[in-house]
């Protein structure tokens, strides 16, 4: 019989479940749960499954699960899942250290790295090469964008609160529509991306992202604010809308750009697995999830209603009920 | 047909396309040396092969007809070519030592037959078979040395020593004298006089000498026929076939 | 003499000499490859050695501390015992400091952020393990925080850790004067082999001892599995099998198979080992299965590769004194191709253990802080969750501390020691068999 | 499940006890004296060993797959008991052990025994290889239908774009990868196959023992580099300097990520593949091919290329196949090396991605498990295959032809 | 010294400890066919081939002395193996063709040494010099079959055909006609003094007939010594060694 809780999916929660599993380890007479990585999707399907004891008992996910993801579930019988938000992910610009520094809006990126732009009513390609061309105040810096590929959760996220933001900012979206696109249409077209070279998707990770950074020095990328807080020596950080990303700026809803986190628990195996419930107890517990606690600390921002999800964890309450 | 050691009957054997032996029938008896000439390509290693079944190894080779040892047909589904095999041994027509020392080449066979109690036994066979082979002098300092160190004729009586370290009660020769000097030669034809006391002897050679000197038996091929069989003596004297003939005659010295 | 047609020996002939140049640029060519070939590997390693090198020393800071009874009773009580127990090393290293007089104008909370986040866990593991503690003053060695570590392996600069929120400048002037002092040292990393992953807070307290485990399980599966396997089916397949389609087909499958990516094998894994055989998800044993079936191709081809090599003469021989097949095999092909044997083995063992891909899907890319036992009753053999060294590599290069670079170094170089040594047997088999005639 | 593990250490010890007495049986039953044997002592302990282990063996694996199938289905096919099974297992074991030695007498055959369960392992070993395949292809197709249920293949197989998409509505083209896939595995052939073979005719051919009991460990470690450590090079030493000495200056682009950095970085790691396992079946070929060229006034260098090399082709052959092979199924330095953009285009200092890491991208991202977008990692992956089978089958038509057996 | 077109003095070969030839001085004429004889393993293909520096191969093998040819010292440094060889051919006691085809086994030496200005060229190299080894008849129907897959007597005559091909100054053959019937020897033999006409030809061989037939010179080996040198009836009718006399009357037939 398995006596550890095995865990799998995000590898945006990984690094927070990691240190929620090593502080559980120490402090509890249970095991140190297995934390593994390899993305929400492969998570959540290796926990819909099944139930039993080569199915894993919890699933990182870095967005919500979907509504087809909870029918094959409920096909192969995980049918209680409990869902718990641990709090927030934000999402930053940053640049060279010795470069020039930025002070964005969406609509910065959106003229920078749409594919095409509405032009006397017709769509036309993206022709700015350059920082200063999209924005006077900036420097004359060539585009270099890293952004995240799109594997990853981070890049719904940038497409939605960033590039398709920008475009109503800047009124292409309304001149899509009156152009007579359908809003479908211009909504995709709002969050296309250039696909000539000067944006760059990273299907790895944010090491990757400054790796390239590092190579190129004209490179401006997308981090999570973890990352950044850890490479504060490498990096510059971008405003947006003027306002700095910190986790309390985020927490505050001033930074725009951010998304939630979430595991999602299979209560079946609650009493089967020993520990399970206590990790999860453990996870929300003020003194790790919260504002103070370890997790704040490296970078996780910390759900205003935490409460709510301490209570969850503590009833069981699953999904649907 | 029970005082044949080996009968052929109706012997076939193609390489892909080209047909090597040509339905060819002998009855070797035993107790006999028989010495199998003919010119260079006329297929009389190939024959010789059929008789213990090396043949089998070369993919594109196909035989067809009857081949009997002692009465048992030896292409039959039922025969192991590994006991056939060793029963019939063979000296192949280049020396192919093993790359291993002159010791173990000698002493493989006795030792996957089981033919020596212990290790004196089989120093005993080794030393034997090497000394039958007119080699042990030159060998015996140095046992251990790698049979592929061995000039081209000590390879060649390495491998006469290797076969009849096995005691087979055939012993198929293939040219075993080519590389060797009058004196070891003769060596090596006292040996095979020695065998057929016991055995059945077949040997291929080129040299009319050898095979008016050792065998009783001979066989003429010519492209793949068996052009004439019979007894040494009147094949050599006497000779029926014209193409025979004019073999023998066109010999040199 | 100036009869002969091909001239002097001793001047070469127009022909010769441009044959020669050829010649010489062939030789060139040969040796050009080679150098290329450890040129690259050079740079390579120099720069995993450059790199991985300092995570074999580690930096610790001692100082001594004392707990009462009933201090332990309250840490053991909290739901945060390490928070506790850290509170109390943070009294004892300021009443160090201020009686060595070290703090000067470094502001306390720095002070206690040039230790690690495990030293409260090695506290309590230290007080449990000794009870009798309570109520001395005894003498502690911490880790350092991985800035303060990385400060002594030139990863941070007075000028970084002003711009690094993680460490200030006063850190790091403290950390001399501790230095100064003794209670700052820097000494050999065996906890670096030992100790299990730690989480991207705590790169400093990171080693490699889950995954050595793991992959030394893994390597016994793969060994044990991939090479007889290999071996039989090549023998099974160059010489015994009748050669037609059939066996063309599984000719054809083979190379095929080598060419399958690495993850298609984690997704074989996951649906035939965990889901079917229900063999427990993250272990080594299952990491191992997947191993050995993309190892066996290449075992395989490297294998038959080399038994076509070796001429039909030898075979003749041995059939001809009375051998059979499988001893002509056995005794003397198959210690003749022994050599390319061997290197597709070496290949394929170097292969596997390097792989991540696969591992990704059955679980073994993780986090895994116990140590996996060889046999355990409920888990079975080598049922217990582990890791692998190229997981702890990967791993470590995605974490955002750049303290793991130098962790993910180390541990490829110790990957590289391990499969050395492997090799090591390897070649050594391989030159005593390898014989040319 | 119930364990096995009892009645297969009862099985195997009796299978060591079979080998031990066995052969003194048959020494005995020879009395000491082998000669009077058709079979040898340890032939006939090898018989009654095998013999012991082999049935029940199989009858356990059988029995467990068996179980497993039942446990899915619901459906009582084996017994559950496991003394039962306990029972028919260890018979099993003791029939073979009695039976083998009974049979044991001067003329019993039993290497021809032995080697009958020896070449029963054989075939066995040889079915694992295609048992894979085929569980390769059934863990694949289903995800695969489902997928092509979702998505239209010709889309699949004919779109020129590549552009996959998390609110679904994606391009999901695989032109550009299977494009991205053929031009960088080429350039690291280009780059590993010359390289590789010079290495290792230089070692078998040139190099004194002792330089080459050192270069051909030595370039066995590039094998062993985990792919990462070959990804960072291509990002941060080998792409700046691509882009800056070639792709700028000649008008190509400036991508640091490029085919030609993946390509050349991958190069280096498959020089072993090629470079070992050549020099060792250059090494088997006999000196005699050699002597007889170099008796005619062959060059050396004229030896290798006209000779050795021909000679030992078949084995290069298989070690080419294994570099290519290992190419196709990289991923690490190709993200790293070569970008993760798909893109069909000609130039090679533009980035580019393949199959690969894409499936790798697809099956570890966040996206829905059931989309598309997750789903096309098996569809790709099993295209691969065929793709890659019809090539292995072109390789195995072209070695048949200029094959050269020597002796 | 001019008149001589090998000269060697003082020879010594060690196979590692193994003293193989012990101080041998010989010189060989132009235009002539010098003959070694000796019993197997006393050194004769040891010392042939260290006149055309096959011994370089095996990596025990040492050789001291001094051996020109046409007064050049073929060890110096200066000269290049590849050239002596060249000039200075050679047909081994093993048959070993190459693994490919009949034709490229003869053309093999042409192409290298460019002596062919066209495939027309070279196809008429290839069929002399099969005629001339007596292969023709047999070969010219499969020139593209391997000539691996040849008889032992057709191997050895194809590695005549293609020494003679690259027509070298100097051609040592070892024991070129072991595997040859005496028809295939007789016409051997025949190119053999055809080539005499022009260049000089060391041959070894165990028939004292054929050295006697072809050779107008003979070497006696023993042991690693050469113990006698002359004129071939004068080694055969008169010999001045007792080891000589007894090597020849010890003959046979
Ligand atoms: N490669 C080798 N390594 C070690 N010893 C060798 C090697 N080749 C020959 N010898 C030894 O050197 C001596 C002379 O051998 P060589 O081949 O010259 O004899 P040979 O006169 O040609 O005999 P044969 O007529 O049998 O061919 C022999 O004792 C032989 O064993
Ligand atoms: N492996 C083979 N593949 C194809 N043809 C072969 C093979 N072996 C022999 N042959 C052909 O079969 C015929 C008979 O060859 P065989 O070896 O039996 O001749 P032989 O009488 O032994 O000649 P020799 O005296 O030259 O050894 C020859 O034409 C030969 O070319
Ligand atoms: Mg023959
Ligand atoms: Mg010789």
């Amino acid at each position: 019989a398995r006596d550890n809780v095995q865990i799998a999916g995000s590898s945006t929660v990984l690094p927070y479940a990691s240190i929620v599993a090593e502080v559980f380890g120490e402090n509890s007479d249970f095991p140190t749960p297995v934390v593994e990585s390899g993305g929400s999707s492969a998570g959540l399907k290796r926990f819909c499954e099944g139930v039993g004891e080569n199915t894993i008992d919890i699933a990182n996910a870095s967005r919500a699960i979907k509504d087809s993801e909870l029918a094959t579930c409920a096909e192969n019988g995980v049918t209680d899942i409990v869902e718990v938000r641990i709090g927030y992910d934000g999402i930053v610009f940053a640049s060279d250290i010795d470069g020039n520094d930025f002070a964005f809006t969406p609509s910065d990126w959106y003229m920078a790295l749409a594919a095409e732009m509405p032009m006397d009513g017709a769509m036309v390609a993206n022709t700015n090469m350059d920082w200063a061309s999209v924005n006077g105040d900036f420097a004359d810096q060539p585009i270099m964008a890293f952004i995240p590929g799109t594997k990853h959760g981070t890049r719904e996220v940038f497409e939605e609160k960033v590039l398709l933001q920008g475009c109503e900012d800047t009124g292409a979206y309304d001149a899509m529509i009156e152009m007579g696109m359908s809003e479908d249409d211009a909504e995709r077209a709002c969050m296309a991306v250039r696909t000539d070279g000067l944006s760059v998707d990273i299907d790895g990770d944010y090491t990757e992202t400054l790796a390239r950074i590092e190579a190129d020095s004209n490179g401006i990328g997308v981090f999570g604010l973890a990352f950044y807080e850890n490479n504060t020596d490498k990096l510059q950080v971008a405003t947006m809308n003027e306002v700095v990303p910190t986790t309390e700026s985020i927490a505050a809803g001033d930074y725009p750009v951010s998304r939630p986190l979430y595991f999602y628990l299979k209560a079946a195996h609650v009493g089967v697995i020993p520990g399970l419930q206590e990790f999860a107890g453990f996870f929300v517990a003020d003194e790790l999830a919260g504002p103070d606690g370890p997790l704040s600390a490296y970078g996780l921002v910390s759900d205003p209603e935490l409460s709510d999800t301490q209570a969850a964890v503590a009833n069981l309450t699953t999904l649907g009920n | 047909m029970t005082d044949y050691k080996i009968s052929a009957k109706g012997v076939q054997v193609y390489y892909g396309d080209n047909h090597a032996i040509k339905d060819v029938d002998v009855q070797i008896e035993d107790k006999t040396v028989t010495a199998f000439i003919g010119p260079s390509g006329c297929g009389k290693s190939t024959f010789l092969r059929t008789l213990n079944r090396m043949n089998d190894t070369i993919d594109i080779c196909r035989v067809e007809g009857d081949i009997r040892i002692d009465g048992e047909d030896i292409y039959d589904p039922a025969v192991d070519p590994v006991q056939l095999r060793a029963k019939v041994g063979m000296v192949f027509q280049k020396p192919n030592p093993f790359p291993k020392s002159i010791y173990d080449n000698v002493a493989y066979g006795p030792k996957i037959h089981g033919l020596a109690r212990n290790k004196s036994d089989l120093d005993e066979i080794v030393e034997k078979s090497l000394r039958k082979a007119a080699l042990w002098n030159e060998a015996k300092d140095r046992l251990d040395a790698p049979g592929t160190g061995l000039s081209g004729g000590q390879q060649q009586r390495l491998c006469i020593a290797r076969a009849i370290a096995t005691a087979p009660e055939v012993l198929l020769m293939d040219e075993p004298c080519s590389a060797l000097d009058p004196i070891a030669t003769a060596q090596v034809e006292e040996l095979i006089d020695e065998l057929r006391q016991s055995y059945s002897v077949v040997i291929v050679t080129h040299s009319m000498q050898q095979a008016a000197r050792v065998s009783q038996k001979t066989a003429f091929f010519h492209l793949g026929n068996l052009v004439e069989y019979g007894e040494t003596d009147k094949i050599f004297t006497n000779p029926e076939d014209p193409r025979t003939e004019s073999y023998i005659s066109g010999r040199i010295g | 003499m100036s009869t002969s047609k091909h001239g002097s020996l001793l001047t070469l002939d127009a022909r010769t000499k441009k044959r020669n140049a050829a010649e010489k640029r062939f030789r060139a060519y040969g040796l050009g490859a080679i150098g290329i070939a450890v040129a690259a590997l050079t740079m390579l390693l120099v720069s995993i050695i450059a790199n991985g090198a300092s995570s074999f020393r580690q930096t610790y800071i001692s100082f001594p501390v004392t707990i009462s009874a009933e201090e332990i009773e309250a840490a053991e009580s909290a739901l945060l015992k390490t928070g506790a127990y850290n509170k109390i090393i943070q009294t004892g290293l300021l009443a160090y400091l201020s009686e060595r007089d070290l703090l000067q104008d470094t502001p306390e909370a720095d002070a206690f952020g040039m230790i690690s986040g495990e030293a409260g866990s090695t506290f309590r593991k230290f007080i449990l393990a000794n009870p009798q503690a309570a109520g001395t003053t005894f003498q502690l060695d911490l880790l350092a925080n991985g800035r303060i570590d990385g400060y002594y392996k030139g990863r941070v600069t007075a000028e970084t850790a002003v711009l690094d929120k993680n460490v200030t400048p006063l850190q790091l002037e403290l950390a001399d004067r501790l230095a100064a002092d003794g209670a700052l040292v820097k000494q050999f990393n065996f906890d670096f082999f030992t100790n299990p992953d730690a989480s991207d807070q705590r790169p400093e307290a990171a080693g490699l001892g889950v995954a050595i485990l793991g992959s030394l399980y893994m390597m016994a599966v793969v060994l044990c599995l991939a090479l007889p396997i290999g071996v039989a089916a090549s023998i099974y397949l160059e010489e015994f099998a009748k050669k037609n389609w059939i066996t063309d087909i599984i000719e054809v499958n083979i190379a095929n198979l080598a060419a399958v990516p690495s993850i298609v094998y984690g997704i074989l894994g996951l649906a035939i080992f965990i889901n079917f055989a229900e063999f427990n998800q993250s272990s080594p044993l299952v990491g191992g299965l997947v191993l050995t079936l993309m190892t066996l191709p290449t075992i395989i081809i490297s294998t038959r590769a080399s038994l076509k090599s070796i001429p039909p003469s030898i075979r003749d021989a041995a059939l001809g004194v009375g051998a059979s097949k499988m001893q002509s095999v056995f005794h003397h092909v198959l210690p003749l191709a022994a050599p390319g044997i061997l290197t597709g083995t070496i290949i394929g063992l170097a292969q596997a253990l390097g792989e991540t891909a696969p591992l990704l899907l059955i679980g073994m890319v993780a986090f895994v802080k116990e140590y996996p036992a060889a046999y355990s009753d409920t888990a079975g053999l080598f049922g217990e969750a582990a890791t692998a060294l190229p997981v702890q590599v990967f791993n470590w290069t995605q974490r955002s501390d750049p303290a793991f670079v130098e962790r993910a170094s180390g541990a490829i170089i110790t990957l590289l020691i391990f499969l050395l040594m492997m090799n090591a047997l390897a070649i050594f088999l391989r030159k005593k068999f390898e014989r040319r005639w | 499940m119930l364990p096995l593990s009892v009645p297969f250490i009862a099985t195997a010890v009796l299978s060591v006890l079979g080998y031990v007495v066995a052969r003194k049986r048959a020494l005995s039953v020879a009395g000491g004296d082998i000669r009077t044997l058709t079979s040898l002592p340890h032939q006939h302990g090898l018989n009654t060993a095998l013999s012991t282990l082999l049935p029940p063996l199989a009858v356990m694996m059988v029995w467990a797959i068996g179980a497993r199938i039942a446990a899915r289905s619901d459906v009582a096919l084996v017994p559950e008991n496991p003394t039962m099974v306990y029972i028919i297992l260890i018979g099993l074991a003791v029939t073979g052990f009695v039976l083998s030695l009974l049979r044991i007498s001067t003329s019993f055959r039993a290497r021809t025994a032995s080697e009958g369960w020896i070449m029963g392992l054989l075939i066995f070993a040889s079915t694992i290889a295609v048992l894979t395949t085929v569980g390769i292809v059934l863990s694949m197709v289903s995800e695969t239908l489902n997928f092509f249920g979702q998505y239209d293949f010709r889309d699949f197989f004919f779109s020129t774009t590549w552009s996959p998409n998390f609110r679904g509505d994606s391009d999901l083209g695989i032109i550009p990868l299977i494009w991205g896939t053929l031009y960088i595995s080429f350039i690291a052939l280009v780059f590993a196959v010359p390289v590789g073979l010079f290495a290792a005719v230089y070692l078998s051919e040139y190099a004194g023992p002792r330089l080459r009991s050192v270069a051909k460990p030595l370039i066995e470690i590039l094998a062993g580099i985990p792919t990462i450590v070959y990804g960072l090079f291509a990002l941060v030493t080998v792409g700046p300097l691509l882009r800056d000495y070639f792709a700028e200056p000649m008008g190509l682009g400036q991508s640091a990520s490029s085919v030609m950095t993946a390509g050349l970085v991958m190069g280096i790691m498959l020089i072993p593949f090629v470079s070992s396992l050549s020099d060792d079946i250059i090494n088997a070929v006999p000196q005699a091919m050699r002597d007889g060229s170099l008796g005619l006034g062959a060059t050396k260098s004229e030896t290798i290329r006209k000779v050795v090399v021909p000679a030992a082709l078949p084995g290069i052959v298989g070690a080419v196949l294994l570099a290519a092979s290992r190419a196709i199924g990289e991923t690490m330095i190709v993200v790293l090396g070569a970008g993760a953009a798909a893109r069909l285009s000609l130039n090679p200092f533009e980035a580019m991605t393949t199959v690969t890491v894409k499936i790798v991208s697809q099956l570890t991202g966040d996206t829905d498990f059931g989309s598309p977008e997750t789903l096309v990692a098996f569809a790709l992956g099993l295209t691969l295959f065929v793709i890659t089978l019809g090539l292995n089958v072109m390789a195995l038509f072209i070695v048949r032809r200029y094959r050269e057996q020597y002796e």
